[in-house]
C-alpha cells in the first residue's frame, strides 16, 4: 500500500519502492521499508510503495508504475530477475537499486547481492556453539540444531548451507537438520516444524521463512527452547527464547545507495557484494537490556569467524556450489 | 533415524493440525446435511481467528476473544445463509465471495485497529487455558497423547459427539437432514426446511470462529494474514471423504493430521521437501482410491452371493 | 424471448454492479476517502492509456480461458476444481518445450508448445475424470488435491533438475526467442496470445453452443438417465469436457510462459483458475459473458493497482469491494424476485410465483 | 344438504405466465367423497396446493366452518386437520418408513431425543387400524410406488386429519392396490367420518367412489355435480369441453413378420436381486403385446434390459436376427428401437431443458438437423419442434419454455411426439398414459394404434389393466421375473387375468 508523504520542500526527490511480496513480514520487505523511511527523515525524500503480494501478474505493471513517478526505484525480491535487465534501459533518467540479486552492466541499474550463506555461517557457528552450553535451561548436551525454511528456493538455501558449514566449523559432527515449512505465511506449519526439530534433540532452531517463523519463536517458548531470527534484528519479538538474529540490512544497504546516487559517488551497472566485510549481513543481539546468552567468549569467536571469512581464510559455500 | 519419524510426538503434532480441521469440517457437514456445500469456511475461520485476537486483546480475556469470534461467525453464517438460501445465489459463488472479503476485512482491520500490516502478537493477547489433566499424570503415554492441549481440543472431540446425537438422534437433527435432502417432504409436514438451513448455516459460522479463534489463541498467540492457510479447503474435503458423516469426517481429518505430521518429519530424514509435503494431498487421493476399490468389489460379492436356479 | 431474457440479465447486472459500487463509495467515505477521486482513478487505471487498456486486457487472457475450462466442465455436470494444478502442469510443460527444442521455428515451435501444455493439462484432469466416473470419487476433493500437488511437483522441478543457473530463482531457463510471443504495446506484458484466446474463444462457443457435441454436454449435465436413454455416451461425454476444460487451463498456463515471463517461474499463478470459475459461475456458463466479465475482472485489478497507487486507497479496501460486488452478482436473481414480488404485494395483491414446490 | 365444511370462494392464482387458477370456487361437505377432474394443466393441484398453504391465492379467500381462515404454511393447514398426499410423494428417500410417517411430529424421549421405537410402534399400529400393510424398518428408497403411496396416507392419518387431499392417487396403482386403497377411503369416511377429495383421472374411479364430482378446465370451475346423476360420457365432455366419443379403435390386419426375438433374459435389480430369471417372448410386426403384472414384477428391469439401460446376466435378444443384448442404448436405437419410459420425470426428459433441446435428443447427431452429424441447424431444429408441437397438440406457450413449467400430461405427450417421430419398426412403450388426462388418453392411444396399423411393433407395459385390454393383440403376465401366461387378446377375461399376474395360476 502506498504511504503518500507530505510533499517536502528540501529535497522532492521521489523514491519507488517495489516489493514482490508486502509489508509486515517483520523481516524482510519490512527491514527494506525502514530503508526508505529513514530516507525519508535524514534526507526528506518523498517515496511511494508497491506491494505485489506475491502477485506474478502485477510485477511488470507495479515496476513501470513505480519508474513513471520515481527518481530512484528500489526493486525488492529475486522474482524480478528479468524484469530488472528489461525496464531500466526503457527509463533512462530514473535509477534503479535491485536488491537480492547480481545483474551487472545495465547503466542505471545498481544491483545488491547479500551472502546471507556468510551471515548464516554465524548464525550456525554460534547455535554449534549454544547447543551444548547445558548451563542455559532447557539445553541438553546433544549435538543436534535445527532450521525452518519458508520454500525451497535458491535464496533459502543459500542460507540452508551457510548455517550448515557455521555450525561445521564449530563442530563436524555437529546435527544439522532443515524442515522447510512449504510456506512463508503459515505460522501454524512453522510452529510444527520447530516443535518436530526441538523434539528431535535440537534445542536451537534458526528461521528463513517470514511469517513462518513467527511459529518457530511460538514453539521455542513453548518448549523453553530457543530460536535465532532472520533478516532484522527480532530478538525484540521474545527476547527469552530468540538468541540472536541473523541480519540482512537491507534497509540500511538501500538508505546508503539512495546517498551514494544523490551525491553521484555510484559506478554505473554495478553489483555490490554485501557481506560481513560491509557489515550487509551479520549477527544482532538485541540490545542491552536483553538477556544474553551468548558468552562473551562466544561472541568474541564470532568476531574471529567474520574476520577470517572477510580476509577469505574461511571459505563459506553457496547453495549453487552444493548442488554441483 | 526411525524413531526420529514414529514418536509420540507425531501423535500429538496430528491431533494439533487435525483439530481446526474438525471443528471447520463439523460446521462444514451441518450446512452439507442442509444442502448447501459451504466453500466459505476458509474466510470464516480467518475472520474467527482475527476476531478471537481482537476480543482477547482489548478485554484482556480469551473467553472474551471467543465470544467474539462466535459472534461475527453467526453474522456471516447470516450473511452466508441469507444470499444462498432467499437469493438462491450460487453458494459456490458466495463461498469464494466470503473467502475474498475475510481476506480483505482482516487485513484491513488489522491495519486500521493495530496499525501493522502482515502480523500481530503482543503479550497483551491473552492465549487460551490449556488443559492439565493430572490423573493422566500417572500414564506417561496417554499424558503425552491427551493432555496439554488447548480446550478447543477437548471441545472437538466433544463436539464431534454432539453433533452426531443431534444429527441423528434428535428430531431437530432429522428435519435438518431432510431440509437438505427433500425440502418439500418436510415443508408439507408443516416444518421450515428454510428455518433448518438458515440454522445449519449460523452453526457453521459458529464452528469455523472456533477453528479460527483454535489457531489465533490456542494453537499460536498471534494473528497473520490468511493465517487459515487452505485449512477451510482442507476441511471441505475431510467432509467429503467422510459422507458428511461426523465421525468418519474425525477420522479423515485425523488422517490429514497424521499425513501432515509424517510430511515434516520425512524431511528430516532428507526426502526432498516438496514430496514429504505432497503426502497428505496423495495419501487422501489413494485412500478415497482403495475405499471406492473394495466398496465395487463388495457390491460385485453381493451379486454373487445368490444363485438362479432354485 | 431467450434473448430477452438475456437482455434483462445484463441489465440487472449492470444495476447489480452499480449497487455494490455505491456501497463501495461509502466504505471509502467512511475511511475519509473521495470515492469519485478513488472510482475516476479507477477507471483511468483500467482504460485511461493504451498501456492501460493493454495491461487490463493482459490479465483477461488467462480469466477467459480458465473461464471456458470451468464452464465446459461445470455444463457436463463434472466439477473440474483443478483448473489451478492443469494450469501449473500446462505452464512447466511449454516451457519445457522452449528450453528444450530450442531451434525449432516460431511457426512450428510456438504451436507445438501450445499443445504440449494442453496435452499435460489434458492428461492431468484425465486422473479425476477416471475415478469419477469408474471408481465414482468425488472429482471435486481429487482436483482440489491434485492443484496442491501440482505446485509442489513443479516447485520441485524448478529447483532441482530444472533449476535455471543464474539469478537466484526457482525457475526455469529462459525459453528459446522463437517461442517468445511477441508484445503489442510499450512496456505492458500484453501479447499476440490475446489473438489465440480470441480463436479459442470463438472455437469454444461453436462447440458449445452450435454442435452437437455441446449439446450432449449439457444434457449430460442436466440429466445423466436422460442422456443414456437418448443414446448419449455419458462417461465419455463427461471426460471429454473436463479433458477440454483441462487442455484450457493447461494452454493459460502456456501463454503465462510464453507470452508473459518467458520461463517457467515457481507460484507463476495468482489463482487465475479460481476467478475464472468465479467468472464462469457469474455468468452462468455463458461462453459470451465469460469474456465480457473476464474484461471486468482483469480492468478491476489493474485499475484498483493504479487506483492504489494514485489515491492511496488501500487496496484490501477494494478486494473487499469487489467481494461485494461478487456477492451483489449472485444475489441479483433473489433481489429482482424480492423487489417483483414487493411491487407485487402493493395494492394488496399477496404475493405469487416464487414458491417452487 | 348437508353443512358446507369448507368453502373456496373466488380462488385465483396467478404463476409467471400461467394464470393457473381463474376465480375458482368450490364446497366441500362434511364426510363427503369429492371428487376432482380435469385435463392436465387444468389446475387442480395448484388448487388444492392453494388449500394445503403451499401456494398462497392471488385472490380469493379459504373458509372452514364458515369461519375465514388464513393457510400461510402447510402447519396452518394441518393445525386446521387438512392433510394431503401429493402427486409427486413427499417422501425423504433415505429415511425409514417410521421417520417418514412421523416425520414433524416425532415421539420424543425425555424431551430433546427422537424415540424411535416408539415411532415404529405408531407405525405398526397406524398399518394394523387401517390395514395398510408396511415394514417400519425398510428405507423408502427401497420400495414399490404403491407402498410409497400407502406410507404417505399413513404419514397424512398419523397427523390427525379430518381433511384428507388424494392428488391423483391411483395413478400409479395396480387394480389390486386401487381396491384395497378405495376400502381404506371408504372406511375412512364411513368409520371416522373424514372428509376426503381426491383428484383422478380415471373416470370409471369418479363414478365408484365419489358422492359429489367437481370438474376444472383450463383454471376455471366448469361445475360440480352429485355423482349419481353423472356418466363417463357427460364427465368427459364437461372436461374437454367438446363431445369425446370413445369408438373402438379400427385394427387393420396386416402381415406379420417376427422382428424381435427375446431368449432367455435374466437380470438383477438396483438392490442386486434376481428381477428376471429367464424371459422369452417375440414381437411381430404390425401387433401390439401387452405385457401385463403387478408392479415391481420385473417389467422395469425387462423394458432397461431391452433398451441397452441394464445389463442382462444371460440371454439374448434379436432384432431382426441382430444380436442386441448389453448393447449400448445408441446401438439399440440405431438398430431401430424407440422407447416411451415408464418415468417420464427422470428419464423421459430433462426438466431445464426447454421443449426445443427435450425433442432434439436421438436427431441431434442425424442429418438434417446436425450437418455431418456435428453442426446444429437450429433452423430445422426448430421447425421440427414447432411441427411436433402442433401434430401432438402439446399445449405450452412456446418451444422455448423448459419442459418443468408444462403438466404431467404434456410432458407425456412431448416424450411420445419424440420418440414416435422416430419411426422406428419397434416401439417399447411403458406406462403411456399414466397421470394423463382423457383428451390426451384418446389421442395417445389412438396415435399408439395408428403406429400399429402402419406396420410397427410394439412392446406394451401398463399397470392399467383397462389399457391393456384396449390397445393389446396378444398378451402375457410377468410374476416375479417369470412368464406365467401367454393369450390372445379376446382369450382371456380381466379377472381371469389377474390370477396369473398374482402367480395363482401359469401354464
Ligand atoms: N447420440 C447419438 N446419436 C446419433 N449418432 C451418434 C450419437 N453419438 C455418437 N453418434 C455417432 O457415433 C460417432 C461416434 O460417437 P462419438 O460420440 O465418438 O462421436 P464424437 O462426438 O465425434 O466423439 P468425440 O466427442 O470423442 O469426438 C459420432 O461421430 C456420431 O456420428
Ligand atoms: N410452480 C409453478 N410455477 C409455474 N407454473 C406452474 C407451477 N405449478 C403449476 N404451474 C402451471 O399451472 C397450471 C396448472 O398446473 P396444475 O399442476 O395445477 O395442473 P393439474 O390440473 O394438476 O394437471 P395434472 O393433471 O397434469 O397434474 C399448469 O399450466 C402448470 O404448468
Ligand atoms: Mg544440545
Ligand atoms: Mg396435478
Amino acid at each position: 500500500t502506498s504511504e503518500e508523504t507530505p510533499v517536502d520542500e528540501g529535497s522532492n526527490l521521489k523514491v519507488g519502492l517495489v516489493l514482490a511480496g508486502g509489508l509486515g513480514d517483520r523481516s524482510f520487505y519490512d527491514s527494506a521499508y525502514e530503508g526508505v523511511e529513514m530516507a525519508k527523515e535524514e534526507l526528506g525524500i518523498e517515496y511511494k510503495v508497491y506491494e505485489c503480494r506475491n502477485d506474478p501478474s502485477l510485477y511488470s505493471d507495479q515496476l513501470v508504475q513505480a519508474s513513471e513517478y520515481a527518481d530512484i526505484v528500489a526493486i525488492v525480491g529475486h522474482e524480478f530477475f528479468d524484469l530488472s535487465q528489461k525496464i531500466p534501459s526503457e527509463f533512462p533518467d530514473v535509477h534503479y537499486i535491485y536488491v537480492d540479486n547480481a545483474i551487472e552492466g545495465i547503466d542505471n541499474l545498481i544491483t545488491i547481492s547479500y551472502m546471507e550463506n556468510e551471515g548464516s555461517f554465524l548464525a550456525g557457528a554460534l547455535a554449534a556453539m549454544l547447543t551444548t552450553e547445558t548451563s542455559i535451561e532447557g539445553i541438553d548436551e546433544e549435538k543436534i540444531i535445527g532450521m525452518v525454511g519458508g520454500l525451497d528456493i535458491p535464496v533459502i538455501r543459500n542460507f540452508y548451507v551457510g548455517y550448515e558449514a557455521g555450525a561445521k566449523y564449530i563442530d563436524p559432527e555437529i546435527d544439522v537438520r532443515v524442515i522447510y515449512a512449504g510456506d512463508f505465511e503459515d505460522p501454524a506449519k512453522g510452529k510444527e516444524a520447530a516443535t518436530a526439530l526441538y523434539a528431535g534433540g535440537a534445542d536451537i532452531v534458526f528461521h528463513a521463512a517470514g511469517k513462518t517463523g513467527e511459529g518457530v519463536f511460538e514453539a521455542a517458548e513453548e518448549l523453553g527452547k530457543y530460536a535465532i531470527g532472520v533478516d532484522a534484528d527480532q530478538r525484540y519479538i521474545n527476547p527469552d527464547h530468540i538468541v540472536a538474529s541473523m541480519i540482512k540490512k537491507v534497509g540500511q544497504s538501500i538508505y546508503d545507495t539512495i546517498i551514494a546516487i544523490q551525491n553521484d559517488q555510484i559506478e554505473k551497472g554495478k553489483v555490490i557484494f554485501y557481506g560481513l566485510d560491509k557489515d550487509g549481513v551479520g549477527l544482532g543481539f538485541g540490545t542491552e537490556d536483553m538477556p544474553q546468552f551468548a558468552t562473551e567468549e562466544m561472541k568474541a569467536k564470532i568476531e574471529e569467524i567474520k574476520a577470517k571469512i572477510i580476509k577469505g581464510e574461511i571459505e563459506v559455500p553457496t547453495a549453487k556450489e552444493e548442488e554441483k | 533415524m526411525f524413531k526420529e519419524i514414529i514418536n509420540l510426538t507425531l501423535l500429538q503434532h496430528t491431533i494439533r493440525t487435525a483439530t481446526p480441521l474438525i471443528l471447520a469440517s463439523l460446521g462444514g457437514l451441518l450446512t452439507q446435511h442442509a444442502g448447501i456445500l459451504n466453500i466459505g469456511m476458509e474466510g470464516m475461520i480467518l475472520l474467527g481467528a482475527f476476531f478471537g485476537v481482537v476480543g482477547s486483546y482489548f478485554f484482556g480475556s480469551s473467553l472474551a476473544g471467543v465470544l467474539l469470534a462466535v459472534g461475527v461467525g453467526v453474522l456471516i453464517g447470516l450473511l452466508f445463509a441469507y444470499f444462498v438460501i432467499d437469493l438462491k445465489s450460487d453458494e459456490f459463488i458466495i463461498g469464494i465471495a466470503i473467502n475474498m472479503l475475510a481476506g480483505g476485512l482482516t487485513v484491513f482491520l488489522l491495519r486500521s485497529i493495530f496499525g501493522v500490516k502482515g502480523a500481530f502478537s503482543s503479550p497483551d493477547i491473552v492465549p487460551l487455558p490449556r488443559s492439565n489433566l493430572s490423573f493422566l499424570g500417572g500414564i506417561p503415554i496417554l499424558d503425552t497423547i491427551f493432555n496439554n492441549h488447548t480446550v478447543f481440543v477437548y471441545v472437538s472431540w466433544i463436539l464431534v459427539v454432539l453433533v452426531y446425537m443431534y444429527l441423528y438422534k434428535t428430531p431437530h437433527g432429522i428435519w435438518l437432514r431432510a431440509s437438505g435432502e427433500f425440502p418439500e417432504a418436510l415443508e408439507t409436514a408443516g416444518i421450515n426446511p428454510r428455518k433448518m438451513k438458515y440454522l445449519s448455516s449460523i452453526l457453521c459460522g459458529i464452528f469455523c470462529g472456533f477453528a479460527g479463534v483454535h489457531l489465533s489463541l490456542g494453537y499460536l498467540t498471534l494473528f497473520t494474514e490468511n493465517m487459515s492457510a487452505n485449512r477451510g479447503f482442507i476441511a471441505m474435503a475431510a467432509i467429503i471423504f467422510g459422507r458428511a458423516h461426523p465421525v468418519k469426517t474425525l477420522i479423515a481429518a485425523f488422517m490429514f493430521g497424521f499425513f501432515d505430521a509424517l510430511g515434516i518429519r520425512l524431511q528430516v530424514v532428507g526426502i526432498p521437501s516438496q514430496f514429504t509435503q505432497m503426502i497428505p494431498y496423495l495419501g487422501t487421493i489413494i485412500v478415497l482410491f482403495i475405499v471406492a476399490k473394495n466398496h465395487l468389489r463388495k457390491k460385485k460379492k453381493v451379486l454373487e452371493g445368490e444363485s438362479y436356479n432354485e | 424471448m431467450k434473448n430477452k431474457k438475456n437482455t434483462e440479465y445484463l441489465i440487472s447486472l449492470f444495476l447489480s454492479i452499480l449497487a455494490s459500487l455505491v456501497i463501495g463509495a461509502f466504505i471509502m467515505m467512511a475511511n475519509g476517502r473521495h470515492p469519485i477521486v478513488g472510482y475516476i482513478s479507477l477507471i483511468n487505471g483500467a482504460f485511461g492509456s493504451k498501456y492501460n487498456i493493454a495491461t487490463t486486457l493482459a490479465k483477461t487472457v488467462p480469466l477467459i480461458l480458465t473461464g471456458f475450462a470451468t464452464s465446459i466442465s461445470f455444463r457436463s455436470g463434472i466439477f473440474n476444481i483443478g483448473g489451478e494444478g492443469q494450469l501449473y502442469l500446462g505452464a512447466f510443460g511449454a516451457a519445457l518445450v522452449g528450453i528444450t527444442f530450442v531451434n525449432l521455428p516460431s511457426i512450428i515451435g510456438i504451436p507445438f508448445a501450445i499443445l504440449i501444455s494442453a496435452i499435460t493439462g489434458g492428461i492431468y484432469a484425465l486422473l479425476p475424470a477416471i475415478l469419477k466416473v469408474k471408481y465414482n470419487i468425488d472429482e471435486v476433493i481429487v482436483t482440489i488435491m491434485l492443484n496442491t500437488v501440482a505446485v509442489l511437483l513443479t516447485g520441485y522441478l524448478v529447483n532441482y533438475p530444472f533449476a535455471s543457473e543464474v539469478g537466484k530463482l526457482g525457475a526455469t531457463e529462459v525459453i528459446a526467442d522463437t517461442y517468445q510471443l511477441s508484445r503489442l504495446v510499450r512496456l505492458s506484458t500484453l501479447n499476440t496470445s490475446i489473438f489465440h484466446v480470441i480463436v479459442i474463444g470463438i472455437i469454444m462457443y461453436y462447440l458449445l453452443e452450435r454442435t452437437s457435441i455441446g449439446y450432449e454436454i449439457k444434457m449430460v449435465g442436466q440429466n445423466v438417465n436422460f442422456s443414456k436413454y437418448g443414446g448419449i455416451n455419458v462417461k465419455k461425454r463427461m471426460i471429454f469436457a473436463m479433458v477440454v476444460s483441462g487442455a484450457l487451463c493447461g494452454i493459460a498456463g502456456a501463454f503465462e510462459v510464453l507470452g508473459v515471463h518467458y520461463r517457467f517461474l515457481q507460484h507463476i499463478s495468482p489463482g487465475y483458475a479460481w476467478d475464472g470459475m468465479l467468472i464462469a459461475l457469474i455468468i452462468k456458463n455463458n461462453p459470451i459473458g465469460v469474456v465480457l466479465m473476464s474484461i471486468f475482472f482483469g480492468a478491476l485489478k489493474t485499475g484498483s493497482i493504479s487506483m492504489e497507487n494514485a489515491t492511496g486507497i488501500p487496496s484490501e479496501l477494494i478486494s473487499v469491494i469487489q467481494s461485494i460486488i461478487i456477492l451483489f452478482i449472485a444475489g441479483e436473481a433473489g433481489f429482482k424476485a424480492k423487489i417483483q414480488s414487493y411491487f407485487a404485494n402493493r395494492g394488496k395483491r399477496k404475493k405469487a410465483g416464487e414458491e417452487n414446490v | 344438504m348437508a353443512e358446507k365444511l369448507i368453502e373456496l370462494r373466488n380462488i385465483s392464482k396467478q404463476f409467471p405466465g400461467v394464470l393457473a387458477n381463474d376465480n375458482v370456487s368450490l364446497d366441500i361437505e362434511k364426510g363427503e367423497i369429492h371428487a376432482i377432474v380435469g385435463e392436465n394443466g387444468a389446475g387442480k393441484s395448484t388448487l388444492m396446493k392453494i388449500l394445503y398453504g403451499l401456494y398462497q391465492p392471488t385472490y380469493g379467500e379459504i373458509y372452514i366452518n364458515g369461519e375465514p381462515v388464513k393457510i400461510k404454511t402447510p402447519l396452518d393447514a394441518i393445525n386446521l386437520g387438512i392433510g394431503m398426499v401429493h402427486q409427486h410423494f413427499m417422501l425423504v428417500p433415505s429415511f425409514t418408513v417410521a421417520e417418514n410417517i412421523v416425520l414433524g411430529v416425532e415421539p420424543r424421549k425425555n424431551k430433546v431425543f427422537t424415540d424411535y421405537h416408539k415411532a415404529v410402534k405408531i407405525a405398526e399400529k397406524l398399518s394394523e387400524e387401517y390395514g395398510l400393510k408396511v415394514d417400519p424398518h425398510a428405507k423408502v428408497e427401497s420400495l414399490s410406488v404403491g407402498i410409497q403411496q400407502r406410507i404417505e396416507i399413513l404419514k397424512v392419518l398419523n397427523k390427525g386429519a379430518d381433511i384428507i387431499i388424494l392428488d391423483e392417487p391411483t395413478a400409479v396403482l395396480t387394480p389390486q392396490e386401487t381396491e384395497e386403497l378405495f376400502k381404506v377411503i371408504r372406511s375412512l369416511v364411513d368409520k371416522l367420518g373424514k372428509t376426503v377429495i381426491i383428484i383422478t383421472h380415471k373416470l370409471q374411479e369418479v363414478l365408484d367412489l365419489s358422492n359429489r364430482v367437481s370438474v376444472m378446465r383450463q383454471g376455471r370451475m366448469v361445475g360440480t355435480l352429485e355423482t349419481k346423476n353423472a356418466n363417463e360420457q357427460i364427465l368427459a365432455e364437461m372436461m374437454v369441453g367438446r363431445e369425446v366419443l370413445f369408438e373402438d379403435l379400427m385394427r387393420k390386419n396386416i402381415s406379420k413378420k417376427e422382428v424381435l426375438k427375446v431368449k432367455n433374459i435374466k437380470a438383477r435389480d438396483n438392490r442386486g436381486l434376481i428381477a428376471l430369471k429367464g424371459v422369452s417372448f417375440n414381437l411381430h410386426s404390425g401387433e401390439i403385446l401387452g405385457i401385463a403384472g403387478v408392479e415391481g414384477n420385473g417389467q422395469s428391469e425387462l423394458l432397461e434390459v431391452l433398451t441397452g439401460l441394464r445389463l442382462a446376466e444371460e440371454g439374448s435378444i434379436l432384432v431382426n436376427g441382430v444380436e442386441a443384448i448389453n448393447k449400448q442404448p445408441l446401438e439399440i436405437r440405431e438398430l431401430g428401437i424407440s422407447h416411451i419410459p415408464e418415468d417420464r420425470l427422470s428419464t423421459g426428459l430433462s426438466r431445464e431443458a426447454t421443449l426445443t433441446e427435450n425433442m432434439i435428443l436421438g436427431f441431434h447427431r442425424k442429418e438434417p438437423y446436425a450437418i455431418k452429424g456435428i453442426h446444429l441447424n437450429r433452423k430445422k431444429i426448430r421447425e421440427r419442434a414447432d411441427r411436433l408441437i402442433k401434430e401432438y397438440d402439446i399445449r405450452t406457450p412456446s418451444q422455448d419454455v423448459i419442459a418443468d413449467n408444462l403438466s404431467g400430461g404434456n410432458m407425456q405427450k412431448m416424450v411420445i411426439a419424440r420418440e414416435f417421430s422416430f419411426d422406428s419398426e419397434i416401439l417399447i412403450i411403458a406406462q403411456p398414459t399414466r397421470g394423463v388426462d382423457i383428451g390426451a388418453i384418446e389421442f395417445i392411444h389412438k396415435e399408439i394404434i395408428n403406429k400399429r396399423n402402419e406396420g410397427a411393433a410394439i412392446l406394451l407395459v401398463s399397470a392399467d389393466l383397462d389399457e391393456i385390454f384396449r390397445l393389446s393383440d396378444r398378451i402375457i403376465t410377468l410374476y416375479e421375473g417369470e412368464i406365467t401366461g401367454e393369450f390372445l387378446r379376446d382369450e382371456i377375461t380381466k379377472n381371469e387375468i389377474g390370477l396369473y399376474m398374482t402367480g395363482k395360476r401359469r401354464l
